[in-house]
């Protein structure tokens, strides 16, 4: 079993505490992607796996053995480095092949598994090449192919996209992911790009602060966040976070209320306390200028156009909301009225910022039908 | 942006710095082609008026020449190698591993590059006579075989490789040594030759200590070789003296012209690049 | 990865590193408190059997010892400071600018790198005499103004300074020299000192050119000084210069221990970070 | 006027010319976007505005003037720099009011701008700070107080965001555009980034190449794109382009065809030629497992999930294409049917690339209701 377990796992640097007990356990031949913003960790749990940082405290398990002790050279991974890491004063071919010459591969082998990978990632051509004479995206994939060659269990990939256009970022993620449905490693996938991250995992570990915030599908991620930190993280624009008040039915928030399906107000009866905090995802909105019932009044502030979508920036008591739209876009200093899709709503409790998780069937429960009824007839009353 | 140089003073500044660099090796190779009284008379002109062999054919006549260009390239040579290896190794040893007390270590290493060369000449001098090297070239070899600005040059030199190069190199299991011949030696070759060059050129100016430990001419370097023609008043032997201070600069010279791709490389380039 | 250091050939590579260069050190001075009949009955002992500062005395009487280490410095430090100062400027004009031949002027300097000093000393030597600096502390240090090694050393230097940071000045309409001031100073530091180091023990160490300029005893620096105790064979006044040995190595450990911090940053950071 | 005038500009080191003969008129102001990969030009182009590069060939006026040989302290213009270019060894507040100080401005006013500067960045608390000693996004707010506080008439932007994290950057960039709002300097600024370009830009300015591809507003850079190039690069995923004969009535693509409106076969035929490149972005389109009339026939061979919506990639008789959809998505190896949103496609010439225009109110020629009907009666059929 090609796993990976991390078994209270700590990281320090002296006294900074960068991996804070970290338990994780990631399967044979899945794509993990380990998923933060800049100094979350996900890049020291990478390098702990691949033996490049020392474990502080805890077990990392590799192929059901303790790995702790065990160097580098003796863990069976490869690993694609941010920078590349391909060594300036060789060539192409000498950078893929190197560490299978160190490793008193057959002559005959190491040639066929070269040009095996070379072929594979498109490198023909550029065999006599050195790094500088590349592009980013050669360097890229001269860095897959080096990692390739060697046929190890263990896939470790650091921000390998990171250096590209967004063009090339596109296309390389795909690329990856096929190369990965060939070979079937165990894939360990580090990124600060949300959209690589749910492009590219199985699952998505986010990591923030040198803790494990959430581990979910992707889908689930994206959906079913399971705290604040998570809905906030995943998406752009942001996920919308306010503070709300459960009283007597409605959903106090920023001074307003809205009635929320009862649905959702038996769950949060089921979590216990009146405080929440209350997420949506500004693709989960509907705004309007005319009149709507049961909706929050703001003022908009700033509009972003996306091409395709308009971001609306608006003001509820205070508090900025983002709403992204079709069409009707709102003027800035419009009033506006804000209704929030409820099969999409997210709340957690207001201590541990965790999901008080989600009622069954919330289907019939989105805007869509309410909304435009009521619209309507607010529409004909102003 | 580059901008133009336009200014005078910085024309000024570089003619002077110029000047004093270059204007006394021209004196030089210019006034050991002259006869005596030609030197006294036109020193300062750059063309001999009757130019002339005989201070070269003098010296060699006078000393055993080829025998103490070979000496002093023997002892600037083996010199350089070893100071080379130990700065190589001990460099990476500082910058790679961890180990207790590097850090003090590492600071008295550099405190003694503040030691005057005079205060160990004498320690030097009588360890190499109890071990039997008076008078000998591996007397003047021996106490040099380590060198603390080596170790710093290449230290630095070291930190500009990123460290992912050598951990790509780890997780393929390679040793130590393999990666220093693989992969450090020709990352930090441009510092590795100015360190060369620095020891080397050091080396074969060195006359204190050479002076100390060889007595017999056969042993002589160059350095000690032009002493014997340089009379404080430049008396009558100056034109010979600068027929050797040329023969001096003749290895040099050669060495230069041969790596000399390499060598514009190194102090052109900077460190290393993508 | 820094892997903790386990294998036994690293550590008596460094061991024999450190042996080389510090055991000189400890045994001047031990020497330089021994007397005569202790010193050549046990050598290499490090604790005298009977402390006496017999040694520095006599120093003190036979030599205007103050006199001779104010000397010194003098030298050191002036030429430490011209040589600073023009390398620094070249290494900005050079790094900064374009001018016609800039790549050849940079060549032909690092090429003088090349020349041995005994090839200039002569040459050197009647220039200062025709400006009538002979037997002048002056006339040492006149000759040494510029040095194509710290051009070279800040030069490297500077080329790790981001670019953009001197744009963002040029954008404020700031000066060259304003420039050099406030920004390269301040971020080559580190070699600035490291280069200043390297010249400063250079010239306190220097013997061939002092003593070919230098006549009388009030003018002496310390390694002529020594010479004066040396005798080949360890002789009478072995002990002695030791005892001026250790002295000769008193400023530059002053000097040491006033910047330590630091000289400590310059040698252990590298380059410029943020 | 504080415009800048690009007049034939030409930008060669040696014999490599980077920027060929730009043409371009940026108004007081305005904020203005370079956007393109790296290596297009647009880095070069800011920096010659700012005087850091030489010019080779053509007239630069700023302000009515040649500035060909002004040098860049005498130009009048703040500029942030990608790596933000603090001085590592000065304070914020020394960073900050240097510029000012070598200046010889008054030190009371140095002060009063340094703080109205320091607290409009929410750089308070930090002033005795080293850059090395702040966050990302600190040092990016300290580049931006430096540039503020000269007060000058050019605002130039090179990649300011490109070192931040992507909720950072979304956060900047609204900052920034507030920044210009107050000040109304004329706002150049440079990305490779279309989100961030089509947020801030008045217009956007793409260079490819050395070339100025097309200059517009954001909505038309999108929506109009003026040529293949454009169509492309605008747009994640990027938009799909197939070679297409137009012959009798039909658009041949990849061996299959379709029938477009009217409107559209009108404005070809205006164009002349039989060969064009058919566009369409993915998101832009519809894609059925169930039989459709007037479709292109595909095979899906990949999937990405984006959270909110699906990427699925497919294959036309070997040409690659992708649709985003919302819902009913095809599983891999599924055959589906593909359908064009005909109020949202775009058609290039087959020689020039360029655009070959856009029929009058398009809004009819949707595929909505055509496609709904269809798709219901082909659903019965099968």
């Amino acid at each position: 079993m090609k796993d990976i377990i991390f078994d209270h796992v700590l990281k320090a640097y002296g006294k900074n505490v960068v991996v804070k007990g970290l338990n994780l356990n990631i399967c044979e031949g899945e794509r993990l992607v380990l998923l933060g913003p800049s100094g979350c960790g996900k890049s020291t749990t990478l390098r702990m796996i691949a033996g490049l940082e020392n474990i502080t405290d805890g077990q990392l398990y590799m192929d059901g053995r303790i790995v702790n002790d065990i160097p580098s050279g003796k863990r069976n991974v490869s690993m694609v480095f941010q920078n590349y890491a391909l060594f300036p004063h060789m060539t192409v071919e000498d950078n893929i092949s190197y560490g299978l010459k160190v490793q008193k591969v057959d002559p005959r082998e190491i040639e066929e598994r070269s040009k095996a990978a070379i072929s594979m990632l498109d490198l023909n051509g550029l065999e006599k090449r050195k790094p500088k004479e590349l592009s980013g995206g050669q360097r890229q994939r001269v860095a897959l192919a080096r990692a390739l060659v060697k046929r190890s269990d263990y896939f470790l990939l650091d921000e390998p996209l990171s250096n590209l256009d967004a063009q090339l970022r596109v296309h390389s993620r795909k690329e990856l992911v096929k190369i990965h449905e060939m070979y079937h490693q165990t894939f360990v996938y580090v990124t600060h790009d949300q959209v690589e991250a749910m492009t590219v995992g199985h699952r998505i570990a986010l990591m923030y602060d040198g803790i494990l915030q959430t581990i979910d599908t992707p889908s689930n991620v994206y959906n079913r966040p399971a705290n604040v930190y998570a809905a906030r993280f995943i998406g752009a624009p942001s996920t919308n976070i306010l503070e709300a008040n459960l009283n007597e039915g409605k959903l106090i928030m920023a001074g307003q209320h809205i009635v929320p399906p009862e649905v959702w107000i038996q769950k949060m009866k089921e979590n216990g306390g009146d405080m929440f905090y209350f997420g949506i995802r500004p693709e989960h909105t509907k705004i309007t200028t005319d009149y709507m019932d049961n909706a929050l009044k703001g003022i908009v502030r700033y509009t972003e156009d996306y091409g395709n979508k308009v971001g609306v920036y608006f003001d509820i008591n205070g508090k900025e909301l983002i709403s992204v739209c079709d069409n009707n876009v709102p003027a800035t200093g419009e009033k506006v009225y804000f209704t929030p899709d409820y099969s999409k709503i997210h709340l957690f409790d207001y201590k541990t910022e965790n999901s008080i998780g989600y009622p069954e069937d919330l289907s019939k429960h989105n805007y869509g039908v309410v909304y435009e009824l009521r619209g309507r007839l607010a529409g004909d009353r102003s | 942006m580059k901008t133009e140089l336009n200014s005078m003073k910085w024309h000024i500044l570089i003619i002077i710095i110029v000047c004093i660099l270059i204007i006394p090796v021209v004196f030089a190779v210019s006034n050991s082609f002259k006869t005596l009284a030609d030197a006294f008379s036109n020193m300062f002109n750059i063309i001999p008026a009757n130019p002339t062999l005989e201070n070269y054919i003098h010296v060699f006549e006078k000393l055993p020449f080829l025998q103490i260009t070979i000496n002093t390239f023997f002892i600037a040579a083996i010199v350089t190698g070893f100071k080379i290896i130990t700065s190589l190794l001990a460099a990476y040893a500082f910058v790679y591993f961890h180990f207790r007390g590097k850090n003090l270590l590492y600071f008295v290493l550099i405190s003694t590059m503040f030691i005057p060369f005079t205060v160990i000449m004498i320690p030097n001098y009588l360890t190499i006579s109890c071990m039997g090297f008076r008078d000998n070239l591996w007397g003047v070899i021996l106490p040099q075989l380590s060198d603390a600005l080596g170790i710093f040059l290449l230290r630095q030199s070291m930190r500009t490789i990123p460290r992912s190069l050598i951990e790509a190199a780890y997780l393929e299991n390679v040793s130590d040594f393999k990666i220093i011949k693989d992969i450090i030696i020709p990352l930090v070759k441009p510092a590795l030759i100015s360190t060369g060059i620095i020891f080397f050129i050091n080396s074969w100016n060195e006359y204190v200590w050479p002076v100390l430990v060889l007595k017999s001419k056969e042993n002589y370097t160059l350095s000690l070789a032009l002493q014997m023609f340089i009379s404080a008043e430049g008396g009558t032997e100056f034109t010979i003296a600068m027929a050797v201070s040329v023969m001096t600069m003749l290895i040099p010279l050669v060495l230069y012209i041969i790596f000399q791709k390499h060598i514009i490389n190194t102090f052109t380039m900077s460190g290393i690049k993508g």
